[in-house]
């Protein structure tokens, strides 16, 4: 267990390492800003991995959360004048207790059942934000989100933001760790390995599942509010259901149950249009393609299944 | 307070009327198209326990088939629906062949994955080969769109609700006359049950998926004529579809009918009733509803919890 | 046998599921302390029953009261937290967990660590854990699988499964031990094993409640006996009175009784 | 779980590897001898989209192949970079980012769609370079942003062309139905906008969806109200499938679309159910019926027969705007030597350019620079266009 808590320090001190290496030596803005959507996307595959990855509920309307996340901000500091750093809060508030209210009834499906149940409620948020156009905008889009500031330090120069984003991925990772290695976390990979079980050694299943979700939103509404506030322009396309399933890709791709999976998936995501740009037309038959090869031979995740057979490959040569 | 005249009155009454029926034409002619789809979605879930994200495609796939063998080869009308059919058919094979029976742990969210990719793949090849283009065909025949009581049926709405007819009973007859499809039946029921009486089980799984991605084909022909063709329409189609499976109930073949048609129709009343915009919205709100009050859909074959 | 009040009273319990009467009019009570076998032929309803105490299904009429309160509806992590905890037929571990973590999951309601006590760890919780930790290893000891707390559970035999799940169901710090056929899949050195760790686990004060088909190992261990039948109890008593019980005889061990002699 | 902790730091170090590929993947652009002139490109080539950005890429290409067969600019070649966004506000953010950092270039033409260009314009703002969007929604350009232009004739115009029409027949009453996405959500704001200085009432105002298989059910609500004509603003395939609803209700209503269907693919995908439907659009679509007079008639001829030329595929209405901005752009790239407020300036300070879309003059407090001249209003007769006076 010390070992283990060591182990992890560690880790998480080379990260946080690399982060500050990387936000210095890089020079180039257009890396910076990849890395920062990099982040982003990150923070978008943490928080739904540990809904599908610890306590195994998929969901397949995240997206919704991450739009809640970022017109909330934009409604709150355009509409109404308020802080980015106030609209935070509220806008994170907003998203979890929709995911509340909007959990409790959901949570008790499962199965595609579950899965049709959010992205039923994905779909129905995607048409608020683009019908409700006195209040987001509508189709066109949110124009004029402000630039975060805090005192003298301006959020608007890449670098800076970099560290912001890349700061609260830090944070939230360790969030992340500490509930997994916990009561709570040890309960919701019992809630995956077996919900029967789970229930009849005390787990409140269903309570536990609605905190999960809940939180998941909240780390969805946060990348949220980033993503707003870097691309200051918000429209619903960027929240629909395609989106929502890239969500649930990277987590997948990138393995479930596994903080770094969470790392690794959506730097994929991120960075394969741009690698098979070079296929041009034929683009969208590779991604489909990438994605059918690695969940038919590595179904566990890149992460998972890469260990798998680098383990296999040691057994080989101990023997 | 003054009185309207009763022949005004009745005047009103009478377009009011009109009016729900032309709603009620326009419901039943999507809400074929999704209960087709549905169908599609229902079977295969009967027999496999999946559910083929990628099913949109495949209409797709068929309808754009039809534009080329219609459309541009002008093939008759059956020869033509039968080899866009086949050709459906014959995708849907391949890819549960070389994708879904490669998967070691049929897990549902590999499994949605996997779909998820053939859905992407199938869009990328539907565009390489026709375009980005939309095509459209005419319909099947030229008849003058039919007059009742003012509302209009279109004629290519009663072609696809004919066909409909025809596909249901036939799958009908299939699953409950056939040897073929009882023992699909039995398999679905129980997979190890069907394999000690000797269905061979493979066999029949690849049966379905034929089967499905072949209503998927036939969905696609039969809206080709009434809407525009294109790589990228598959996505919204199969969603609808989908939804209409789990409102009837999933695995039941009257459950995609009913939702289908309940969907259409609901649809129709609520861009006549409520608002144009939020027609999506009512699908899908319908659908939550269902699923909290009755998860099993309308015709609950099976409990929700099954996976 | 004694003047103590009952721990788990059944008063008059019906239960049916669809048209099919599994169920009707039970009633026995437990004794603090006390072993008690609950034997019938298959589909006697002895699952059911454990079902409804455990809190699985809602009781359709009638009454389970445990140490004094009704717990009629509650939950099955309530009934937990209150002292009832069980094992299942066809051993459920957490099988991508360790031996370890099984266990700890097993005192769910006997920590209070929660999410914000997770995430900022405060003072009190590292003690918690380590306090946790000892009882786990405790309870390893006490089942006889020290050493192998760091294995994936799915990973052990058979056998050791039984055990474990057996320590996790003891790691909640039960007043009643439901015990569904532990000794299924057993052979017999084992199930003479655990027939001892019954009796110990006993001796700790803990209260089992068992469903066996294992004749022998039944009435070896068992204080009293209930015997049911289609869905009605039709004997209870000491091992001694229900073995020589006509209607018992008829109804199971005339027929069981091969399964005893194989 | 102990197995997967011992391997953390390998994680770690695949997550070095991702962020270290970025690195390997950019390939170092050598700057060849004479120092070409770099311009960006950004269009949304393949998505929903694709029918805006794919001539508008190929409209880019042909006249930077031009200009250097003609010896490029001051002796500069030009190098076109061009990305494609998908139609997706992120990619197109992501897009920009990289030509103005990573591929340095001194002026960037697109993106395609009004949200796109919006969501990148605080990029272009902060990075003041000449920017020149493809879009056809007004918000680019109001308010005005020093940096930013577009060539693509406004909605205000396409509507004030039809509503000229309406008003000459005397039009009291219209129903309106549009996409519900950004283009139709322009559009509508426009119709309701214009509506009452043009002594129209908008009945009914419907949506239907860029993927609706059906919309008789919004016609049957439009019709309730009797209008004397609707008007349907859209992009290819929803316009034809209303329009052959209409026919197959036997709506005896007259049709207007709008400038989004300016292709004879509309023709095509509708049928016969084309005939007689009105819209305004750019002279692109009806050079050939133009009368010699017109002054962009030599441009246009010049632009459609290079274009069917090289791509061997009939013009499409929408890629003029690229041809038009690069070629404004060129025209300010020179004795600019690549400063980037000159250019801007020298773009602004445009007149009396013929370009595909209409004659352009900017000036400080206009960044479109067309007037209503741009737009002509048609008719589809006999399966093709017609030009209405």
């Amino acid at each position: 267990m010390n070992n283990h808590q060591t182990r992890n320090r560690i880790c998480y001190a080379v990260f946080s390492l690399l982060i500050i290496l990387a936000g210095y030596t890089i020079e180039n803005p257009y890396y910076i800003q990849v890395l920062t959507f990099i982040g982003i996307n990150t923070l978008l595959a943490l928080g739904l991995n540990m809904l599908m990855g610890y306590a195994g509920q998929i969901s397949l309307g995240h997206a919704a959360f991450f739009g809640i996340g970022a017109y909330g901000t934009a409604i709150l500091t355009v509409h109404y004048n308020l802080s980015p750093w106030l609209a935070l809060p509220a806008a994170i508030a907003a998203a979890m207790i929709v995911a509340y209210i909007v959990g409790i009834p959901t949570l008790k499906l499962s199965g595609y059942y579950l899965g049709m149940g959010t992205l039923g409620f994905g779909m129905i948020v995607n048409i608020l934000f683009r019908e409700w156009s006195s209040v987001t905008g509508g189709a066109s889009g949110f124009i004029g989100i402000p630039t975060l500031e805090l005192g003298p330090v301006s959020f608007s120069s890449g670098r800076n933001y970099f560290f912001l984003v890349w700061g609260f991925v830090l944070t939230s990772f360790i969030i992340c760790q500490r509930i997994i290695d916990s009561r709570i976390g040890r309960a919701l990979r019992a809630i995956h390995d077996g919900e029967k079980a789970a229930s009849a050694v005390g787990v409140d299943t269903r309570k536990l599942k609605l905190q999960v979700f809940v939180l998941s939103a909240a780390f969805s509404a946060l990348a949220g509010f980033l993503y707003a506030h870097l691309v200051f322009f918000i429209s619903p396309g960027t929240f629909s259901f395609i989106a929502s399933i890239r969500m649930v890709t990277m987590v997948v791709i990138g393995g479930m149950a596994s903080i770094w999976g969470s790392l690794l998936g959506a730097s994929l995501l991120t960075l394969l249009p741009e690698w098979l740009h070079a296929f041009s037309e034929f683009e969208m038959v590779v991604y489909g393609l990438i994605l059918m090869i690695v969940m038919i031979f590595l179904p566990r995740g890149l992460t998972r299944g890469l260990l798998d057979i680098y383990e296999r490959a040691n057994k080989k040569n101990d023997h | 307070m003054e009185l309207i005249p009763w022949p005004e009155l009745h005047a009103m009454d009478q377009s009011i009327m009109q009016e729900i029926l032309q709603y009620l034409f326009s419901g039943i002619t999507n809400g074929a198209i999704y209960a087709v789809i549905a169908i599609g979605f229902s079977m295969l879930y009967n027999s496999t326990d999946l559910i083929n994200f990628a099913h949109g495609e495949f209409v797709m796939l068929g309808s754009l088939c039809m534009v080329t063998f219609f459309g541009s080869m002008h093939l008759p009308l059956v020869p033509a629906i039968i080899l866009t059919i086949i050709c459906v058919a014959i995708a849907g094979l391949v890819f549960e062949r070389l994708a879904i029976r490669s998967v070691k742990h049929p897990e549902p969210i590999v499994l949605i994955i996997i779909t998820v990719g053939a859905s992407i793949f199938l869009r990328g090849l539907g565009m390489i080969i026709w375009g980005k283009d939309a095509y459209s065909i005419p319909s099947f025949s030229s008849h003058p769109p039919l007059d009742i009581a003012g509302a209009k049926l279109l004629s290519q709405s009663i072609w696809i609700i004919v066909i409909f007819l025809v596909a249901s009973v036939g799958l009908q007859l299939f699953y409950k006359k056939t040897l073929t499809g009882k023992a699909m039946e039995a398999n679905a029921i129980s997979k190890r049950a069907a394999w000690i009486v000797g269905i061979p089980s493979k066999l029949m799984v690849m049966l379905a998926f034929g089967l499905s991605t072949a209503m998927g084909g036939l969905a696609g022909v039969i809206i080709a004529p009434i809407t525009m063709s294109s790589y990228d329409m598959g996505t919204m189609l199969g969603l609808k579809g989908f939804c209409a499976a789990m409102l009837g109930g999933l695995g039941s073949l009257w459950g995609a009918l009913i939702g289908g048609f309940l969907l259409g129709i609901l649809e129709a009343l609520g861009v006549g009733f409520v608002s144009s915009g939020l027609k999506d919205a009512t699908a899908f709100v319908l659908l939550l509803f269902i699923l909290y009050v009755r998860p099993g859909g309308i015709i609950s074959s099976a409990d929700a919890n099954r996976f | 046998m004694t003047t103590e009040l009952p721990l788990l009273e059944i008063k008059t319990v019906f239960k049916a599921f669809g048209g099919v009467q599994a169920l009707s009019d039970i009633t026995f009570s437990l004794n603090p302390g006390s072993i008690t076998g609950l034997i019938g032929p298959n589909g006697a309803g002895k699952t059911t029953l454990f079902n409804l105490i455990s809190g699985v299904f809602p009781v359709d009429k009638g009454k389970i009261v445990f140490s004094g309160t009704g717990i009629k509806n509650k939950k099955p992590h309530t009934l937990v937290d209150i002292g009832i905890s069980r094992t299942f037929q066809n051993v459920e571990l957490f099988e991508s967990m360790t031996v370890l973590e099984n266990i700890l999951v097993g005192q769910h309601t006997r920590t209070r660590c929660g999410m914000w006590g997770s995430i900022l760890r405060f003072p009190w919780v590292a003690g918690e854990e380590k306090k946790a930790h000892q009882f786990a290893m405790e309870l390893l000891d006490f089942v006889g699988l020290n050493g192998h707390a760091d294995k994936t559970s799915g990973d052990l035999p058979f056998g050791w499964q039984r055990l474990l799940e057996i320590a996790r169901a003891l790691a909640s710090r039960p007043k009643l031990l439901l015990l569904d056929e532990p000794a299924a899949g057993l052979n017999i050195v084992e199930t003479m094993q655990l027939g001892d760790l019954i009796k110990k686990i006993r001796e700790q004060g803990v209260t089992v409640l068992l469903v066996e088909h294992d004749m022998s190992l039944t009435m070896e261990i068992s204080d009293w006996i209930v015997v049911l039948d289609q869905g009605e109890k039709i004997a209870q008593g000491t091992p001694r009175t229900v073995q020589a019980d006509e209607k018992v005889i008829a109804a199971y061990l005339g027929t069981a009784g091969k399964k005893t002699e194989d | 779980m102990l197995l997967v902790n011992r391997y953390r730091p390998m994680m770690l170090i695949l997550s070095i590897m991702a962020i270290a590929s970025l690195l390997v993947t950019s390939p170092a652009f050598s700057a060849s001898e004479k120092k070409p002139f770099k311009i960006g490109g950004i269009f949304a080539v393949t998505g929903p989209a694709s029918f805006l950005g794919d001539p508008e890429k190929k409209s880019m290409e042909l006249v930077v192949e031009q200009i250097n067969a003609a010896g490029g600019i001051d002796g500069h070649m030009l190098e076109a970079v061009i990305y494609d966004t998908e139609g997706d506000p992120s990619k197109a953010v992501m897009g920009v980012s990289k030509l103005i950092n990573k591929d340095n270039v001194i002026a960037i033409i697109g993106p395609s769609r009004t949200p796109t260009t919006l969501a990148v314009m605080p990029m272009i703002q902060k990075a003041k370079i000449p920017f020149i969007s493809c879009a056809a929604g007004n918000k680019i350009v109001a308010p005005i942003d020093p940096w930013v232009f577009k060539t693509a004739q406004s909605d205000i115009l396409a509507v004030a062309a039809i509503y000229e029409n309406l008003k000459a027949k005397n039009t009291k009453k219209i129903g309106i139905i549009s996409v519900g996405n950004a283009f139709g959500e322009s559009g509508k704001e426009q119709l309701i906008a214009q509506a009452a200085g043009s002594g129209l009432a908008v009945t009914k105002s419907e949506t239907y969806g860029a993927k609706d298989t059906d919309m008789t059910a919004q016609l049957t609500k439009i019709r309730q109200d009797n209008p004397e004509a609707i008007v349907c603003w859209g992009t290819n395939p929803g316009p034809a499938v209303l329009a052959k609803n209409i026919q197959q209700l036997g709506l005896d209503i007259p049709l207007y679309q709008s400038h989004g269907v300016a292709s004879p693919k509309f023709i095509e995908l509708a049928g016969s159910a084309a005939e007689g439907i009105m819209l305004p659009t750019g002279k692109i679509l009806v050079a050939g019926l133009l009368p010699d007079s017109d002054p962009q008639k030599e441009v246009l001829n010049v632009y459609i027969s290079e274009y069917e030329k090289k791509y061997a595929t009939s013009v499409s209405g929408f890629g003029g705007y690229a041809y038009d901005a690069v070629k404004i752009l060129a025209a300010a790239l020179k004795n600019s030597n690549g400063d980037k407020e000159k250019i801007r300036e020298a773009i602004e300070n445009t007149k009396n350019h013929v370009g595909v879309s209409g004659i352009f003059n900017f000036s400080k407090t206009d960044h479109n620079g067309l007037s209503p001249e741009a737009f002509v209003m048609v008719k589809i007769k006999d399966g093709t266009w017609e030009l209405l006076k």
